[in-house]
């Protein structure tokens, strides 16, 4: 085991043996290869890698050597009729492109590109590219929601207080108010202006006859609720009546009067 | 690897702050020198230690935890009564705090506390579902008009009344039947109740917008219309 | 009805637990009692209630809370800054505890320390899933160079980034579209979200760590560009 190996993570395993680095040669058995391939994520990626394993300078490369390392890649892919990304074909021709400038002597040199390294573009590209793979490492090491840390979520019973629809007072005005117009345009029917109290002692009434027992006349009456509404709790029961919603029976003159709920009659 | 489980030898209450505190402490700093921790106490884990991590799993966790899974977290096997003195423990030390630990059918979870969802409203001011109108004007021809029948809210409304929509109502209790109608059928007679009273914060029907003063409303507004 | 409640009086830290108990509990009695009560500190409420408050809201909320959000929890208006005071007064006083109050882009929330997740693992064992080194270097890229198009990170990988990288990283709520950049084609322009900030902790993009330069390392022409 050389050091490098010890740094690397395996490319690939064949028949179970882990695949350390890509052997000095260049040769992968052919069965690692397309497992070799997918470890690298694309022209730039092996051009990298193969520019780190021989320790050579980004900044100065030799693309004599890198050319034929790289060359003797894509013949390997091809020679076992692998579907070649086009990616690796076209850095294939920029490789060739470069090496072919640098041959050309200086002074040939025609447009004035300011003595650029005809490398110079690959150069940047590969430095972009490997500033990103660390990033990407990097990113990769933080410590992250759900896979190495947990949210703390605590439970809220929303079931204990269910929200019921709230009603306001506006709301049922606006909602009489908008009956009124119907029936107004209608003219079906009309709606009688009563005075509310007398409703709502109707009701009053009704409930102390809820139990279908004959009730005391007067026992339907406060004294302490004063005169205007004992009027109204009268005007009530006669409404009732009226509405042959009670029963007023007195059986004999000047005797006690008693009430009770239609629905007692019915009920016998 | 088998320490049991020491019962907490403080019983000062005003010094478990304190004692969480200085327990925790090497935890933290351990931790940051190595992610891997499993063997860290080497089966060495203190009740504190402990009940630090049952907190954090049950604060963590999106369901109840029942004790068999609760007994996952421990490093030296804990038998159910042993482990829910440790979770009574945990309990009694939010006590006051806006959040409770408590044990439901499928386990022991963490619950906010009902009281506190008044403020909790605040952050999602969910809009407060709303009755539909045909609820709504059933609601206002019985507060209006009673003691009404079904029949008398349809003549009123126009359309038929569902028995759902005075369902809702009662169910509620803002009306119940008073009585029966003396026609032939028999209808009930609906009618508003102390509860609507109370719910509008009103002190009597009266309170209610006079028939007046809506009519005074209606007549320029049906002319236009 | 409007009991004011008292300000605190025991200055002793270790009587903590116990002033805040005596606090509590008229909260608890009253919110029994009438369920609409936000009234009933007649804007009383003090620090440590306040704080209650604020934990409990961030310990049930399902994302981290803005201060705007925050200051929603209090009965008086408190600028950022007092606000911040509060949480960090809160955040101190889960030290040494499993689950810690933090910072994020999108506000404050409760998180366990990283240092329990092997206890949680005990309970959940199965992991969200290892991305991808073609997905990380997308992100890496979106991250560090945004606003980006898919053009752009094929640039810089020099191979074509399929469609479904792009769909993984916005399933997971780390990137989206923030515009098209007007070149024929409209190409959309991806950035990252405060979704990833807050998955990795972290406040803002400064904090994500620091690219290596290699501007030094090529012509000043291409550093400056």
């Amino acid at each position: 085991m050389s050091d490098s190996q010890l740094q690397l993570i395996p490319f690939a395993r064949i028949h179970g043996e882990p695949m350390l680095a890509l052997p000095q040669d260049l040769y992968i058995p052919p069965d690692a290869l397309e497992l070799v391939l997918d470890t690298f994520q694309g022209p730039l990626d092996l051009l990298l890698y193969l520019i780190r394993k021989h320790n050579l300078d980004v900044l100065d490369i030799p693309m004599a050597e890198l050319t034929r390392q790289y060359m003797g890649y894509i013949e390997l892919m091809q020679s076992n009729r692998m579907e070649l990304a086009a990616e690796y074909l076209l850095m294939a021709a920029v490789l060739i492109e470069i090496k072919s400038r640098m041959l050309l002597p200086k002074i040939s040199k025609i447009a004035d590109d300011s003595g650029e390294d005809p490398r110079a573009e690959l150069m940047r590209r590969l430095l972009e590219y490997e500033q990103m793979k660390w990033a990407a490492q990097q990113l990769n090491a933080l410590p992250q929601a759900e896979r190495d840390f947990s949210i703390v979520q605590v439970f809220i019973e929303t079931t204990v207080q269910e929200r019921l629809p709230e009603v306001s007072v506006e709301d049922l005005k606006q909602v009489w108010l908008g009956l009124l117009t119907r029936a107004k345009n209608s003219k079906h029917h009309t709606i009688r202006r009563e005075q509310l109290s007398v409703r709502e002692q109707m009701t009053h009434v009704l409930r102390c006859l809820k139990n279908g027992e004959y009730v005391l006349f007067e026992s339907l009456f406060e004294l302490d609720d004063g005169l205007p509404k004992m009027v109204v709790t009268f005007i009530a029961i006669l409404e009732l009546a009226k509405e042959f919603l009670v029963e007023i029976q007195q059986t004999e003159t000047f005797g006690s009067i008693y009430v009770r709920t239609n629905r007692a009659i019915n009920d016998e | 690897m088998s320490a049991p489980i020491a019962p907490s030898t403080t019983s000062d209450a005003n010094s478990f702050e304190h004692t969480e505190l200085a327990v925790a402490e090497p935890i933290a700093a351990s931790a940051a020198a190595s992610p891997i921790r499993t063997d860290l106490f080497d089966g060495k884990m203190n009740t504190d230690e402990l009940k630090m991590v049952l907190e954090t799993a049950l604060l963590t966790a999106s369901e109840p935890l029942p004790l068999g899974e609760l007994k996952k977290l421990s490093e030296v096997s804990l038998d159910n009564r042993q482990l829910e003195v440790l979770l009574n423990e945990l309990a009694s030390s939010w006590a006051g705090r806006g959040v409770e630990l408590c044990c439901v059918a499928s386990g022991w979870r963490f619950r906010a506390r009902p009281h506190m969802q008044v403020y909790l409203d605040r952050l999602n001011p969910q809009k407060p579902p709303r009755y539909s109108r045909a609820v709504l004007e059933t609601l206002a021809i019985i507060a209006y008009h009673q003691p009404v029948t079904r029949g008398d809210i349809e003549e009123i409304r126009g359309v038929t009344v569902s028995a759902q929509i005075l369902k809702t109502l009662e169910a509620r209790g803002w009306i119940d039947i008073v009585g029966t109608r003396d026609v032939p059928g028999k209808p009930e007679l609906f009618a508003s109740t102390k509860q609507l009273l109370d719910d509008l914060n009103l002190r009597s029907l009266n309170e209610l917008p006079a028939l007046q003063d809506i009519s005074a409303l209606l007549e320029p507004e049906a002319a236009a219309s």
